[in-house]
């Protein structure tokens, strides 16, 4: 559970990224990745899953198949969200405020069989 | 002489002996089995496990869908089937192994793909269904199916070292269904099968497994008999299974309930069976990728 | 003609395509695998359904041992076996099951139980082992064996709704051994087998899935071939499996590593080849129960 | 995590106490209890491990083959204790001291197969 402040003496909060079912493959082959976000947007509001989504896409994806992980300004179809092992949808989607020390886990839906 | 004074026969207690004295088992649970009809969708590496411990656990009624035949780079995770059977229609390689398994329960070998033209004439012969499919189309498919005649669904899915598992319409009408958990279909770009992208054997192996595992106990603490009154679906949980370096990783996780105004199972929902004989498109639905599938 | 100019031959990458695509896996990890031979300890519950993919995933040799004959009992989870071989080995039976799904790779039957007397002889044809038996007396000598040969063990077991998978003297010499984690065995009453307290088919298939998957991963990443230098013991965890009403649980767990003092694999341990085939008596290590059998 | 006074004044913490493996069949066929526990034995000592198996035989067991579950005075060779999913090994075993919250799962070892 960390919160700390960046070079500039901005607030920042530290979480754990996962990313499961073929989409580590978008970042750079690691499942497991622990970020440092800014604690609130450039409008000054606290940030929140859509701008790690943002923050994940402009900072962390290597790979240029952006529109693998988002869509028309969203996260594409077919990846399901955890918010500490909980679907986002039971949590807000995109509105949810991230805490120090959470866990995101991206996963894409498998269909093989 | 005097008539079988047992619920089950003598070659029964034997074969199912061994499950039949697992505590909270017991007798009710082998007749639950005996009685029940169970579908599996798909005879690959997911319905090759699943259907062999169905079938050695004593269901009454076993039923295979699939419209393909055995290959030899199928021969590395689907090991209902064999080198021998190569060319083989794939349900009638499993039965055949199957028979050999048990030969004492009936089997149903549907040679077709399940089709929104033959789902309910598939679907209605049957209490519970296991979607065991590689495909999205399939999978809403199978579960609108599913929905329209009040069958729980247990769906899994795998794909090169990672795996899915989730207990679907359960209670019928209750639980959640496939399209309360994704509305929307994936884009056709991101989706690619086990035979594109690769899958490890004993990773979609085990996930067919634990397939049979929640059909199996489903059916034997009565999840098949009609609820008393008006049953809560449980907690819904999806399973996550990942074969990283460091060995197996699992990991439960709490996904949403029934979607209000879920096209498949809401109150409002426009879906009805008809409907989906006549008018559902999935391929369309689902969309159909340009040459390079890439994830 | 010219020679074929593949590491492999072209069937098996027909055979082994769907693994080898898989990111990581690749052409190394198929060889490694083909080079790797492998012993399977108990051609029951777990050893069935580790057997099977093991052979799907192209081990180069599979050793089977057991003593048993196969029963109309054990058919509910032991799935390579079948009804018409009843009667016949355990270890035959298999053999003949994984020959119609593999018949590239090479086999050996050892129609025997592991005891002290052919330990060494068994075991030092392998590089691999699986610990798939059914009782304490077993599981110490497998692990003494493969202490004293330096073989890592993949070690599973399973009764009634549970299930528990460790790797164990891995890297040999590093990691703990199964004497590391149970210096004493547990009291003679306390040990029931599936044959008398039972098990669900798929609880103990999952556990031999698993099984199978801790094998090729290790196999696939090199974990055979000698380290280069100290290469420390990976953080220990054993794998902990319920199927509990509201569907499987599964939770891994920290263990301890090398037990300084251990009988079997520390520095100063007692326990030689010789000694273990003349004068360690595992019967008399773990007991014998009397009559009522009860946990 | 939940320190408390029971009705004598004397300070309680409660923790979770699982069983597997078969030993839920020891304890009234309930795999998961919650326990509240005198934070300190008779002897004025921090409760620890050992405590809480005196307390599982003298309180919670049902089952009267007590021998299933300890012998001469500790806890019976085949019995994994795992403290917060961890080898009691590593934290100390029977001297461990058990803080609220604490989560404590005695473990059959299994030999079926
Ligand atoms: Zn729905
Ligand atoms: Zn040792």
């Amino acid at each position: 559970m960390v919160t700390a402040e960046d070079s500039n003496g901005a607030k920042q909060l530290t979480i754990a990224v996962e990313f499961s079912g073929g989409l580590e493959m978008l970042f750079s082959d690691q499942r497991r990745h622990s970020l440092a976000l800014p604690a609130v947007d450039k409008d000054g509001r606290a940030s929140n899953i859509g701008f790690l989504i943002d923050h994940l896409c402009q900072h962390v994806m290597r790979d240029t198949r952006r529109e693998l992980f988002v869509l028309g300004g969203h996260l594409r179809p077919g990846i399901l969200v955890l918010i500490n092992d909980a679907d986002w949808e039971l949590e807000g989607e995109e509105e949810y405020e991230l805490r120090p020390g959470d866990n995101v886990l991206f996963v894409s839906t498998l269909h093989g069989g | 002489s005097k008539p079988w004074p047992w619920p089950l026969q003598h070659h029964e207690y034997q074969r199912y002996g061994r499950q039949m004295i697992v505590p909270g088992f017991g007798l009710q649970a082998q007749l639950r089995l005996k009685n029940s009809r169970v579908l599996v969708v798909g005879a690959g590496g997911l319905g090759c496990p699943a259907a062999a411990y169905l079938a050695g656990a004593g269901v009454g009624v076993l039923g295979l869908v699939d419209a393909d035949q055995v290959e030899v780079s199928n021969l590395h995770r689907q090991v209902a089937h064999s080198t021998g059977r190569v060319g083989m229609s794939k349900v009638l390689s499993a039965i055949a192994y199957l028979r050999e398994l048990n030969p004492t329960i009936t089997y149903k070998s549907h040679q077709e793909h399940l089709s929104a033209a033959n789902a309910e004439a598939v679907v209605s012969q049957y209490d519970l269904v296991l979607d065991c499919t590689d495909h999205p189309t399939s999978r809403y498919l199978v579960s609108d199916a599913c929905v329209l005649l009040g069958r729980p669904l247990v769906s899994a899915s795998a794909f090169q070292t990672s795996g899915q598992l989730i207990l679907l319409n359960s209670p019928p009408g209750r639980g959640p269904c496939y399209r309360c958990l994704f509305p929307r279909p994936p884009p056709p770009e991101s989706v690619v099968g086990c035979g594109e992208g690769g899958v490890l054997g004993p990773v979609v192996g085990v996930m067919g497994v634990l397939q049979a595992l929640q059909a199996i106990e489903l059916i034997a603490k009565g999840g098949l008999e009609p609820a008393e009154g008006e049953s809560e679906a449980r907690e819904q949980r999806m399973l996550i299974f990942s074969a990283v370096a460091d060995g197996p990783s699992f990991r439960s996780v709490r996904m949403r309930g029934r979607r209000k105004d879920c096209f498949a199972c809401s109150d409002e929902a426009g879906l009805t069976l008809e409907h989906l004989e006549t008018s559902v498109d999935y391929v369309q639905f689902c969309g159909v990728a340009k040459p390079v599938a890439l994830l």
